[in-house]
């Protein structure tokens, strides 16, 4: 089973995107860094006590699958849409959405489009083996309208030729265009077109077949989103897992119950998932946030209580 | 080409001493019936030859007779489809081990030397008393030096082949041989491939050889060669032997027509 | 001979002439000029057009190359210090991203400190080479370059000095079955040495090492795949695809002319299939179907499988090159060893293998360079080569929106590894050529 | 001579099975062949295991699905509702496209480069050893991206092209932009089976006078121009034929008929007087190529209704499927006589040239992009740019090693019998070289091929991409697309080393 | 190699007809004052000579002296620097014309045969004449089966080069360039590449042709055929011609010291 190796291996082989800013990206020091990689971390450090002992392999949007399909990886983190195909014919089990997203369009600001209905026949990038090219082509179908596709292998391709104008549109998850436009050097001369075309709802997946180990991994994210939803934040964390007086949080730190060893781990696996980057708000703020340059709104992806859809299943 | 025996210096060499020449009654090589086609190419037909150990036999014929392809069958470099060859009481037949007891009791010197390129003329004569005979190496290495002595090139032993004339190479070839202390030796042409002057000094050490008693088998068209040191002279034609004598009776009284015609050819010089 | 001409002069020189020099236009940079630059109009029109081209690309490279800005911490930076020095419409080369992550492009992530490791390694890959591509050097070193991969693979990667060496020790236990089985019988003993090491390497030698590294642990601070890039990366399939494949392709070699009917046509089949497909799919296949193929379970990481699948391919290419030095030895030396009586293995691997791959050392140097340049293919299954790297290093905040510097830089690395082993292969074939007049 | 006693014949004994040479083999292939298929059930059973543990089976079914995702370059209709198969079709078929025309330009410059470089010219033959060292010692692949790079950072985009930006269109009817190279396409006007059929009546000629040639040389010994004839004949009776097609249909101009309208209005007043211009046409008619040219001339906006014939668009125009239309004077008169209720076609002031046997539709700038032409896509160019160049420098190599390989010896006969330079380069030095170029020729074109499965680096949609990417993607078959993939890959590398052994073995050189 | 002249079976060969080898007064090629450098290097220096249509010269000299750069020079195959060459009444300078017309009027044979391997033994006859003469396919290949005959290989014509031995291969050259009737035949060591039984076969090949009364210009070191044939032998030495004569004076009495030398030595085995 998939816990075992990872255990016996010592470290967990974590599929990420080859590079988003914001989301999954080697730092200077070669150090990945961002909100999928986070729950790579954290998946880690509760299973392995380390949230180091990741390996970072970069998949692109086509490498991704067999990646993970064929063991090379023991669970995929980068921005992957969970749709109906992926799950039974692919064989994946989503273990749960970090990210809420769907399909935009960034154009040029001089390309004077305010509507992804005026984009008859313009050349549009594209990342190739994505939901968001399935999207894109029934979306002009639909629209009847016409286009000319530019297949493009990675993010960072697709903005080189982006800003190339090799495309007048470059389409692909929201965030993910949020994200890139951020790196850009005049970003204000970008707009992302107001029409979503479709829904993104992103997240880890691992394969089927292995129930604990999808367990370990869905409820590791579930715990980052209930950290926050009750407050326990990287700052409070070891004083609130001397226990408190609220159940469902010593539950969650192990300081009452068992559901540590009801996945297979010890007590305290979720505060250490917890404390290697902090609960989901942490992680976004950090990473994606409206403080940093990517600045992206919670929108939905708020907690249920704010109106938003994160919304975790009780720890019970 | 330079099948002239009158050119070759034989002549004015010292008189042979035929004291040690005995023919024993020993049969060293007894072919009987043997038949070989390649493809559907009849090439050696029933030949049937005893030699004795101690007998030297020269072998000659017109080009494309089959002398060497009889030759390469005593060692099983060639196969033969009928009839059978026993060679010092080991008859030659598909088992390797046979063949491998054969080949090592068994010389054979190769009219393009084939000598190994890449090895010192010392380590071309230890190579197969090491590998195969599994002599501790320094034993190989005298015995190569005393063979190296024989055929008089000592001084040449950590040459490399390349660096020798065709002569020395040819000799080198010989001693190689011998280092297998072989019973017998076969000769395929052996000067053919040489200048008159390297002809000189590869058959000296043949006859040296033959004063020795070793069994020969000599394909050569080196007539002066064959009335100096054989017993015996076969001559082939079409893959048969058409005819076999003691060389005097074989020069001056040959018997068949076919004999006739081919020594006023080589001899017409 | 009365009809000899009349007029027949006898004529005999008393005194020699001296020599000449030539008349002017003959001698000199004139007639260099002349006869290589303005011999007939379309000589004239080839010189001109050659020398307008030549001047349109210096024109547009030479003040980039110039006007290069050497250290800087960014590509603002670079362009602050163009602006400064240079004007701000100069185009300037921004050689600061060079300098600044050469390290990277070189090393990959490995940790700065052991950057010894992989130099040593290259060292040793040198000296294992040696005996293979000087034919000079004593061939005793063979012995060294068997025991390279598993040195390297220890200097390189780290951890405990046990898990090589356990490894290493199948091919001596394989070669002890074969010398005492041998005894018995060369076909058991050829068997033996197949079947007994891969027992060994799968029941004993994960144990072995295991309890071994327990009692004594030795060895190196463990560095994971991962932190492999750049040049180093490259290098490294590169080297452990030509070492390891070279025994794997000589095998091939040998079953290709082989007139045994299955194991011909096993070894053609593979040589054909391998060539036929391109490398790139066969890359893809080590990192998507590779797993598919072996024991449900196992894992062993992409690098190792893309040397794995590197290796076969590379052998196939090999294979080829020997064969074509098998073929050029004359029958003579075939015949010559099976009339001392050496048997197949022996005669192959003392007479005819030691020659048959001295011939086949430019075609293997050849092989060895198309390899090198090939390895950056795998930055489509998502390695780390240079180009990779580059890849990663405009994705970085400060440096993105370079390109041109670092293609110059890692092109003229390729280029100057490359050129200078053509080279040595080319003087090898001349050599070659002159010793076998 | 002496006799010897029959041996006792051999029975068989099981040592023989190894000793003797007769069963030796067999049972060292009967070893390996057991070896060969434990190794390869293994290998198959661990694939089954490892499938079913993934709950996945072996099926080439989803070839049949609908492969959802578009393909911007296809020589073949193909439509994001096509199957996978059809997907990978078009990967095949781009696949064999750059396959074939790199080897076709790779031949050209190696030839080139290598003929060069053999040149007496101290600096041309320097600057192609530059060529052929620095392609052959840096990677493909970084001379893809390279390249690749080139054309998209330093050509213009399409909208530099607008009036007022910077960049002009070549000729002014190739327009070289980041997006690719867009050239004029041919249409084939009325006349145009005329024109065809002249020019392969004209190669026929050809043929027919070079066997003539042949013949007279032959029976007289006379030596016929056949290079200039041939050249002669190869242009001149088709370009006759088109200016003969052109004078007779191409002079005439017709009439534009509008609805809706009073005669005498010009295009733009006519425009302005409707809510939208609906114009009837036949594409990939010259008619229609020139009526759209008049429209955008005048720049009028308009809707272009599409009709298969003649007789369907006037029948469109008379029920108010469009208000614009044009046919031939000899219809147009009639149309507007006989026209009856409220369908009343006037002529506008403008006309149209009917066209000729071919013309060409220039590309122009439409919305985005440039529209009509034909669209070389940047990642095609840059492929067949890098591959050509690269490979182009091993052809080099193996063209200069073909003429060095021919003896001087060789040149100095032909002379010393009179036979003139290019003569003796025509009979005696290329028959010759070429035995020794072809060989390692083809295997170039082998590896063209097959390294054109570098198109990943560009976003060319070759088969790897389509079948072995794309579509493994969205399927999840990566067993069964890879399997494809390398099977098709290796059919097409043993057709290319096929036709070499077989062409090695028409031409070897007869010896002794 | 094979200048030894007794050794070449020329001695036991017919009487040669010297009938029809008559020398008449016209003049075939004129050389005057002739000068060539390879770079700075001086190879010919101030070369006069005359020869008379019909004539039979002989060159010879040590090697690097300049003989086969002189017969080159006659058909452009080398250009000269300094002074005239008249071939045929034509002067040789860079006109591509005259170089046309001179090189179709001499035939030159080679060394190293240079048939064209690529092509039967009848096309290497015809490719010339129908290339160059615009003779009829049909009419060349009877004048080259003609010549092939003469040379007495007319049963080789369909065979290519590679199948042939080198002496017949030689005989093929010459047949090539007799089948453009060449009014003068140069050859440059024609035998020198040959086995002795090889150099016979071409040697009474061009023996016959100076029967029939050819200008030739022969660089060889056959004595023999220098001492039937020739009726002058020119001697060079250093770029220079340094004595002419009559065949028997030149071998019987030469006035130079270094043609003595030179005699002495290929004479001398
Ligand atoms: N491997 C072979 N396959 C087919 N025919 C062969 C083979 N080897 C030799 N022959 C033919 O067998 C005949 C005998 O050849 P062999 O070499 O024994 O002749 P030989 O008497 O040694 O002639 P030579 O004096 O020329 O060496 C020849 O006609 C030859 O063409
Ligand atoms: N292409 C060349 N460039 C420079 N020097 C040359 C060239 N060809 C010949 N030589 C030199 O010119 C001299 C005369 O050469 P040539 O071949 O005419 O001599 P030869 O008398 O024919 O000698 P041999 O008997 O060896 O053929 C020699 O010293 C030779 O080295
Ligand atoms: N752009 C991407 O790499 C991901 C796109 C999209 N979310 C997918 O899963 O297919
Ligand atoms: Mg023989
Ligand atoms: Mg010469």
């Amino acid at each position: 089973a998939t816990l075992e190796d990872v255990q016996e291996r010592g470290n967990l082989n974590c599929g990420v995107s080859t590079g988003l800013p914001g989301f999954s990206a080697p730092n200077s020091a070669g150090e990945w860094e961002g909100f999928d990689v986070a729950v790579c971390r954290a998946v880690a450090a509760a299973v392995l006590g380390d949230p180091t002992a990741v390996e970072f392999v970069p998949t692109t949007g086509q490498t991704r699958f067999t990646a993970l399909a064929s063991g090379e990886i023991d669970m995929l983190s980068r921005n992957t849409t969970w749709t109906f195909s992926r799950d039974n014919d692919l064989k994946f089990e989503f273990v749960g959405v970090n990210y809420y997203d769907g399909q935009g369009f960034l154009v040029p600001k001089a390309l004077g489009v305010t509507s992804a209905k005026d984009l008859d026949g313009a050349t549009v990038c594209i990342q190739t083996g994505t939901t968001t090219e399935l999207n894109l082509a029934d979306f002009f179908r639909t629209n009847n309208m016409d286009y000319e596709p530019v297949p493009i292998e990675t993010n960072a391709e697709a903005q080189q030729q982006y800003l190339a104008g090799a495309c007048d549109v470059y389409t692909t998850d929201a965030s993910g265009l949020a994200a890139t436009r951020a790196t850009f050097e005049t970003p204000s001369d970008h707009v992302i077109l107001p029409e979503i075309i479709s829904k993104e709802p992103l997240g880890p997946l691992v394969r089927h077949g292995d129930n604990e180990w999808g367990d370990i991994a869905r409820w590791t994210l579930n715990a980052l989103i209930a950290a926050e939803e009750y407050g326990i934040t990287s700052a409070n964390i070891d004083e609130l897992a001397e226990g408190t007086n609220n159940p469902e949080i010593n539950r969650i730190l192990g300081t009452e119950g068992n559901l540590g060893e009801m996945i297979g781990l010890d007590s305290d696996w979720a505060v250490r998932a917890i404390k290697a980057g902090g609960n989901y708000g942490e992680l976004f703020e950090r990473h994606i946030g409206e403080s940093t340059p990517i600045g992206l709104a919670r929108g939905l992806n708020a907690q249920w209580t704010e109106g938003g859809l994160l919304y975790s299943p009780p720890f019970r | 080409m330079t099948d002239a025996a009158p050119a070759t210096p034989l002549e004015t060499q010292r008189e042979i001493d035929r004291s040690h020449m005995t023919v024993s009654d020993e049969v060293a090589i007894q072919i009987s019936g043997m038949n070989k086609w390649y493809g559907s190419f009849h090439v050696l037909r029933d030949i049937n030859l005893t030699v004795y150990r101690g007998e030297r036999i020269v072998i000659c014929g017109p080009s494309g007779s089959g002398k060497s392809t009889l030759i390469r069958c005593l060692n099983r470099l060639e196969e033969h489809q009928q009839g059978e060859i026993v060679v010092d009481g080991t008859e030659l037949s598909n088992d390797l081990k046979n063949i491998d007891k054969i080949r090592s009791e068994v010389g054979m010197v190769f009219q393009h030397f084939n000598l190994f390129p890449h090895l010192t003329i010392l380590e071309n004569c230890t190579l197969a008393p090491i590998w195969v005979r599994k002599v501790p190496k320094k034993e190989a290495e005298e015995t190569a030096m005393h063979f190296l002595e024989k055929v008089k090139i000592p001084e040449q032993a950590h040459k490399y082949p390349g660096q020798l004339s065709g002569g020395q190479q040819q000799r080198v070839a010989i001693a190689r041989s011998l280092c297998m202390r072989p019973r017998i030796m076969l000769f395929d042409e052996p000067t053919s491939a040489l200048d008159p002057e390297m002809i000189a000094e590869v058959l000296d050490t043949m006859i040296e050889l033959a004063e020795e008693g070793m069994t020969m088998l000599c394909v050569t068209h080196e007539m002066g060669f064959a009335r100096k040191v054989a017993n015996r002279v076969i001559f082939m034609d079409q893959g048969q032997i058409v005819e076999q004598n003691e060389p005097e009776e074989f020069f001056n009284n040959p018997q068949s027509d076919r004999t006739k015609l081919f020594l006023s050819q080589i001899l017409g010089h | 001979m009365s009809d000899t001409h009349a007029q027949t002069v006898r004529f005999v020189r008393e005194s020699m002439l001296p020599e000449q020099e030539p008349p002017l236009a003959e001698s000199g940079v004139l007639k260099w000029v002349r006869e290589n630059l303005f011999s007939g109009w379309l000589n004239i029109l080839l010189t001109v057009l050659s020398l307008a081209f030549i001047w349109f690309v210096l024109s547009h490279l030479l003040p980039w190359f110039l006007n290069s800005v050497w250290s800087a911490g960014s590509l603002s930076e670079c362009r602050e210090i163009r602006d400064e020095v240079f004007g701000p419409d100069a185009s300037s080369a921004c050689f600061a991203v060079i300098t600044d992550r050469w390290h990277q492009l070189v090393f990959g992530f490995y940790p700065p400190e052991f950057y010894w490791r992989p130099i040593v390694a290259l060292l040793l890959f040198l000296a294992a080479m040696a005996p293979v591509l000087f034919a000079g050097i004593p061939r005793k070193a063979l012995w060294f370059s068997a025991a390279a991969p598993f040195l390297i693979y220890f200097v390189l990667w780290g951890g405990t000095i046990w898990g090589p060496l356990a490894v290493a020790l199948g091919f001596v236990v394989g070669y002890a079955t074969f010398v005492g089985l041998s005894r018995f019988n060369a076909l058991l003993a050829t068997l033996g040495a197949i079947v007994v090491p891969i027992l060994y390497w799968l029941f004993v030698a994960g144990p072995l090492a295991g309890a071994l590294a327990s009692v004594l642990p030795i060895g190196l601070t463990f560095v994971p795949s991962d932190d492999f890039g750049g040049f180093q990366l490259s290098f490294i399939i590169g080297m452990a695809g030509i070492l390891l494949s070279l025994p794997l392709g000589i095998l091939l070699a040998l079953g290709r002319q082989s007139n045994l009917f299955i194991i011909n046509k096993t070894s053609v089949a593979f040589i054909e299939i391998i060539r036929g497909v391109p490398l790139i799919v066969w890359l893809f296949t080590a990192s998507l179907l590779l797993n598919y193929f072996l024991p449900p379970g196992t894992n062993f990481d992409l690098m190792l499988r893309v040397i794995i699948m590197v290796t076969l391919f590379a052998s196939a290419y090999i294979a080829e090159v020997v064969r074509g030095g098998l073929a050029a030895l004359p029958k003579g030396q075939y015949e010559a060893a099976d009339a001392l009586g050496l048997d197949y293995w022996r005669s192959m691997r003392l007479i005819i293998l030691p020659q048959a791959l001295k011939i086949s050392i430019p075609g293997i140097v050849n092989t060895f360079i198309g390899l090198f340049k090939d390895t950056t293919l795998v930055v489509f299954i998502g390695l780390l080569d240079p180009i990779g790297l580059s890849n990663a290093i405009r994705a970085s905040t400060e440096w993105n929106g370079i390109y041109w510097e670092l293609f110059v830089f890692i092109g003229l690395m390729f280029f100057i590894c490359c050129f200078s082993m053509s080279r040595y292969s080319i003087y090898l074939e001349n050599k070659l050529q002159r010793e076998h007049r | 001579m002496s006799t010897l006693s029959e041996p006792p014949k051999e029975s068989f004994r099981l040592s023989m099975l190894i000793y003797d040479t007769r069963y030796r083999s067999l049972t060292i292939q009967t070893v390996a062949m057991i070896l060969l298929v434990l190794m390869i059930s293994w290998l198959v059973s661990n694939t089954v295991q490892n499938l079913e543990n993934l709950g996945k089976d072996f099926d080439f079914g989803f070839l049949g699905q609908r492969a959802g995702y578009d393909i911007n370059q296809r020589l073949v209709e193909y439509t994001s509702q096509s199957t996978h198969a059809r997907a990978a079709l078009v990967g095949i078929l781009n696949t064999i496209l750059v396959a074939f025309l790199g080897c076709a330009l790779a031949t050209i410059l190696g030839v080139i480069a290598g003929v060069l470089r053999l040149s007496k010219n101290w600096l041309v033959s320097r600057l192609m050893a530059v060529y052929v060292e620095g392609f052959r010692n840096v990677p493909l692949l970084l001379w893809i991206i390279a390249i690749f790079a080139l054309m998209t950072e330093s050509t213009p985009m399409p909208r530099d092209f607008r009036e007022g930006g910077d960049a002009s269109m070549l000729f002014g009817s190739i327009a070289i932009s980041n997006r690719g190279v867009y050239v004029p396409a041919p249409v084939w006007g009325e006349g145009a089976s005329l024109l065809i059929g002249v020019f392969v009546i004209s190669l026929i000629a050809i043929w027919a006078f070079r066997r003539y040639a042949h013949r007279r040389q032959e029976a007289t010994g006379d030596i016929l121009p056949v290079f200039r004839v041939s050249l002669a004949l190869f242009f001149i009776p088709v370009l006759l034929t088109y200016f003969a097609i052109a004078f007779a249909n191409g002079r005439t101009e017709q009439a534009i008929l509008a609805t809706g309208g009073e005669a005498g209005l010009t295009l733009t007043e006519y425009a302005e007087s409707q809510e939208s211009l609906n114009v009837c046409l036949i594409p990939g008619t010259t008619t229609a190529l020139n009526l759209e040219k008049t429209l955008r001339g005048a720049d009028v906006r308009y809707n272009a209704v599409p009709f298969n014939d003649e007789g369907q668009a006037l029948e469109g125009f008379q029920v108010g499927d469009c208000n614009v239309l044009s046919v031939p004077a000899t219809q147009s008169d009639p149309i507007i006589a006989e026209a009856e209720g409220g369908f009343a076609p006037v002529p506008l002031v403008e006309t149209i040239r009917r066209g000729n046997a071919l013309e060409f539709e220039q590309p122009y700038l439409g919305g985005f992009n440039f529209d009509g032409g034909i669209h070389l896509r940047n990642s095609l160019i840059a492929l067949w740019l890098a591959l050509s160049l690269y490979t182009g420098a091993f052809i080099a190599e193996i063209v200069r090693g073909g003429i060095l390989s021919v003896s001087k010896g060789q040149t100095e006969a032909a002379y010393a019998l009179g036979l003139r330079p290019n003569r003796t380069m025509n009979l005696v030095i290329l028959p010759q070289a070429m035995r020794v170029i072809i060989p390692p020729l083809i295997s170039q074109y082998l590896n063209l091929t097959k390294n054109s499965s570098l198109a990943i680096a560009v976003g060319y949609m070759d088969v790897r991409s389509t079948l072995g990417g794309i579509t493994i993607n969205q399927t999840g078959r990566e067993l069964e697309g890879m399997l494809l993939l390398g099977l098709f890959y290796l059919v097409l590398s043993l057709l290319i080393s096929g036709a070499m052994n077989f062409y090695n073995s028409r031409v070897k050189l007869k010896e002794r």
